[in-house]
């Protein structure tokens, strides 16, 4: 882990944090947003807000290094994501639309594959419990093809409790959920949150979060 | 200079049909190329025009 | 050098390269490269006519291959510039790939076509070629072999640039697809030899006949040239057209004199 | 991330890959399939002279490998493209190219292993002699994993493409000629008499600079896909 340089004014940041500057979209010839600056410190929440196609996943998408902005930089911890690569992924966690939940494969399996994927290898027990607390006991051993859309997205939801990442970058991960679930989902979040943590996601319902640095961003 | 008459600058020896084949092809694709190439040009230019004309009449519509 | 010296020194470097920056945007690419076509095609002209000359008039008949030979004048040049094409492109792709200019993936694309045409009329000459000499329109030589790959090379690039919507994307891939390209074409070329010889394939080679006078060299040398100058002006044709197609919506495309009237 | 943990992520996507295979066998097997029946289908088209066949057998199977390895291609990053894996492994604290290298080698595992491995029964369809047999075996399982690395390439760079299947075919064989030209000419500098040593070494030359190479490659081209 770096510790924060001290910075010009002379302020010293204990906490990693995410900082973008600037950013503008390009999608084929259109600019979805530009000119967009914010800042996250630890124990903060963006909510990032807008209609269909106003670029919330290319935002989410910037922030992890998987696009790159047309112009303007993402920094963690004062150095650009670009050059830090492998050292800011292992920091990072997106959850897209697309679940990487494998039909072929158990829940049990998925969960525990996916995090050695993500290079957070975990043992049967840790799994199992995780998965448990999503409400898919029974179902550790199940295909995930048997497996209903919602129950899929809480196995794909389990990685929050397996990989220990500061960031959280989730797209709609509401999506499908059922309103125990959804509960369940915003415990993890401000459990997060309150442990230092910081999340940046999208959302088309209410997410009724507790914490109180909830900060939104509006895409227009 | 190696050629009589033009007959036997045609006749190419005997050679004809292969020294003027592979030289005809190479004066015909040389002449094509640049000629599509050209096109796409214009075919861009017809198109922004257009696009433009189409932007300015919405305008104007919309600014009486 | 002093501190001074040495300030003063980076902060011109700076101001060169952003000049350098400045040429690379398209917006004034675009009328630079209209101002230098004409330039071109006439060197093609030139360096053709008097290629021409030489190949045609001052270049003796040869004893071997008779007139038959005189294909060389157009079958050499075109078969460096299908090669010498592809390491341009590849050159434009890399830097492309790894600067994010805008302009250098234009250029790739451009190039390819030309590159193509410059394959193909080597394999069309040299079958015509073949013919005479071999018996056979087709034969397995190192060398027709080779530029047969190295077309497909080219047909692989255009169509996987073609089967890509997005430019940006379509360009990086492109750029990979030709790097691969470069690294293999050296070992395709020496494999096919290779092959070749073990397979007692056809070994009088057009370019390697032993009465190869300094007239011919001349002659190939002018007519490469002057390919050398109409692949230059034709690409740089065809990167007009494609800067129109692409920066269709930049503010500096709709002031341009051709668009406004 | 230290060394051990690279190779633990390496192994963990090659078991992956494997496991999927194993839960989903009917693909391997259509490949493999495909191969015996191209091979086989040769003699029926030229005709059952022992002599002739014997000549043609290096090439022929040589090309129905590359063949069959290029039909396999489309599976090799496509599903974990559709459902969003592949945007997790370029995610991971593990170096990209060290996933797409497991991944590399469960392909071949699954497509150029086997095919190594049923070579020779089909050789015999061909009358190649044990020695010649052998040298099919080795020079397969020296040239094949070449196409898969040269593959992957191939097939990153077609990802989520229109037409991406015939595509990567257009891009790759090509690239495939001087393995196809070594492999097929080390059996048969073998029947010839010749020996195969030059041929097979040649081939490990060009799986060394594959090896090296084909993974960066492979790598751009899929950061490029996700793009």
């Amino acid at each position: 882990m770096i510790l924060s340089k001290p910075r010009s004014v002379g302020v010293v940041h204990n906490c990693p944090m995410l900082e973008a500057s600037n950013l503008e979209c390009v999608r084929g010839e259109k600019s979805l947003f530009r000119g967009l600056s914010f800042r996250l410190e630890a124990g903060a929440c963006l909510m990032v807000q807008g209609a269909n196609g106003s670029g919330k996943t290319s935002l989410l998408r910037m922030l992890c290094g998987l696009a790159q902005p047309a112009q303007g930089e993402i920094r963690w911890d004062g150095e650009p994501i670009r050059k830090l690569a492998e050292e800011y992924r292992g920091e990072l966690l997106y959850c897209g639309h697309a679940g990487a939940v494998k039909d072929d494969l158990t829940a049990l399996e998925n969960a525990r594959i996916s995090a050695t994927l993500a290079g957070a290898p975990v043992d049967e027990a840790a799994a199992r419990q995780a998965l448990r607390q999503l409400g898919l006991k029974g179902r550790e051993d199940l295909p995930a093809r048997v497996l209903s859309a919602g129950q899929r997205r809480r196995v794909a939801l389990t990685r929050l409790l397996l990989e220990k990442r500061r960031l959280w970058v989730l797209d709609e991960p509401l999506t499908a959920l059922d309103k125990a679930a959804v509960a369940t989902l915003c415990g993890v979040i401000d459990a997060h949150l309150a442990a230092g943590g910081m999340a940046v996601l999208t959302s088309h319902q209410d997410l009724p979060l507790a914490a109180t640095h909830v900060a939104q961003l509006r895409l227009d | 200079m190696n050629w009589g008459s033009a007959s036997e600058f045609f006749a190419m020896g005997g050679h004809a049909l292969y020294v003027w084949g592979s030289y005809g092809a190479c004066a015909l694709l040389m002449v094509v190329e640049p000629i599509l190439a050209r096109k796409r040009r214009s075919q861009a230019l017809t198109e922004l025009k257009r696009e433009i004309r189409a932007n300015q009449d919405s305008q104007d519509e919309t600014t009486p | 050098m002093g501190n001074n010296g040495g300030f003063e020194n980076r902060f011109g470097m700076n101001t060169r390269l952003i000049n350098w920056f400045g040429y690379a945007s398209p917006a004034t690419f675009y009328p630079l490269a209209g101002k230098m076509i004409p330039w071109f095609w006439a060197l093609a002209a030139l360096f053709g006519i008097a290629g021409l000359y030489v190949g045609f008039f001052v270049a003796p008949t040869d004893a071997q291959q008779g007139e038959g030979y005189r294909i060389i004048f157009i079958h050499v040049p075109a078969s460096w510039m299908s090669m010498f094409i592809y390491l341009v492109m590849a050159f434009w792709a890399a830097l492309g790939l790894g600067f994010n200019t805008r302009l250098s993936g234009m250029m790739a694309t451009s190039l390819a076509p030309t590159g193509a045409l410059m394959a193909f009329l080597s394999l069309w000459t040299g079958a015509l070629w073949g013919k005479p000499m071999w018996g056979a329109w087709w034969v397995w030589d190192a060398r027709l072999t080779s530029e047969l790959i190295l077309f497909f090379l080219y047909i692989g690039f255009i169509a996987l640039q073609s089967a890509i919507d997005d430019p940006r994307r379509a360009d990086k891939a492109g750029a990979v697809l030709a790097l691969v390209g470069v690294v293999n074409i050296p070992i395709i070329y020496f494999s096919v030899k290779w092959w070749n010889t073990l397979h007692q394939g056809a070994s009088v080679s057009l370019t390697r006949s032993p009465s190869m006078a300094q007239t011919m060299l001349w002659g190939m040398l002018l007519m490469a040239l002057a390919f050398w100058m109409y692949a230059i002006a034709v690409s740089l044709t065809r990167v007009r057209a494609i800067i129109l197609e692409r920066e269709r919506h930049a503010g500096w495309v709709e002031e341009l004199e051709e668009v406004a009237t | 991330m230290g060394e051990t943990s690279l190779f633990a992520a390496l192994g963990a996507v090659i078991r992956r890959d494997l496991l999927l295979a194993m839960r989903r066998k009917s693909d391997v097997l259509t490949t493999l399939f495909f191969f015996i029946i191209v091979v086989s289908l040769f003699p029926l088209g030229i005709g059952p002279e022992m002599a002739m066949l014997r000549q043609i057998a290096p090439g022929v199977l040589w090309v129905a490998a590359l063949l069959a390895t290029m039909l396999s291609l489309n599976r090799l990053f496509a599903a974990d493209h559709a459902d969003g894996t592949l945007e997790q492994m370029a995610l991971s604290a593990v170096p990209l190219g060290v996933l797409v290298t497991g991944k590399v080698i469960a392909h071949w595992l699954l497509s150029g292993l086997p095919l190594a491995l049923l070579a020779p029964v089909l050789g015999l369809q061909f009358d190649l002699a044990t020695g010649s047999l052998g040298v099919l075996v080795v020079s397969l399982l020296i040239g094949t994993p070449v196409l898969s690395l040269i593959g992957a390439v191939g097939a990153a760079l077609t990802l989520g493409v229109r037409g991406g299947g015939v595509l990567v075919s257009l891009l790759v064989l090509p690239l495939y000629v001087p393995v196809l030209i070594f492999g097929a000419g080390a059996v048969e500098a073998d029947l010839t008499g010749l020996g195969a040593t030059a041929h097979l070494s040649l081939l490990a030359a060009f799986l060394a600079l594959a090896a090296f190479f084909g993974p960066w490659a492979t790598t751009v081209a899929l950061r490029i896909a996700l793009e």
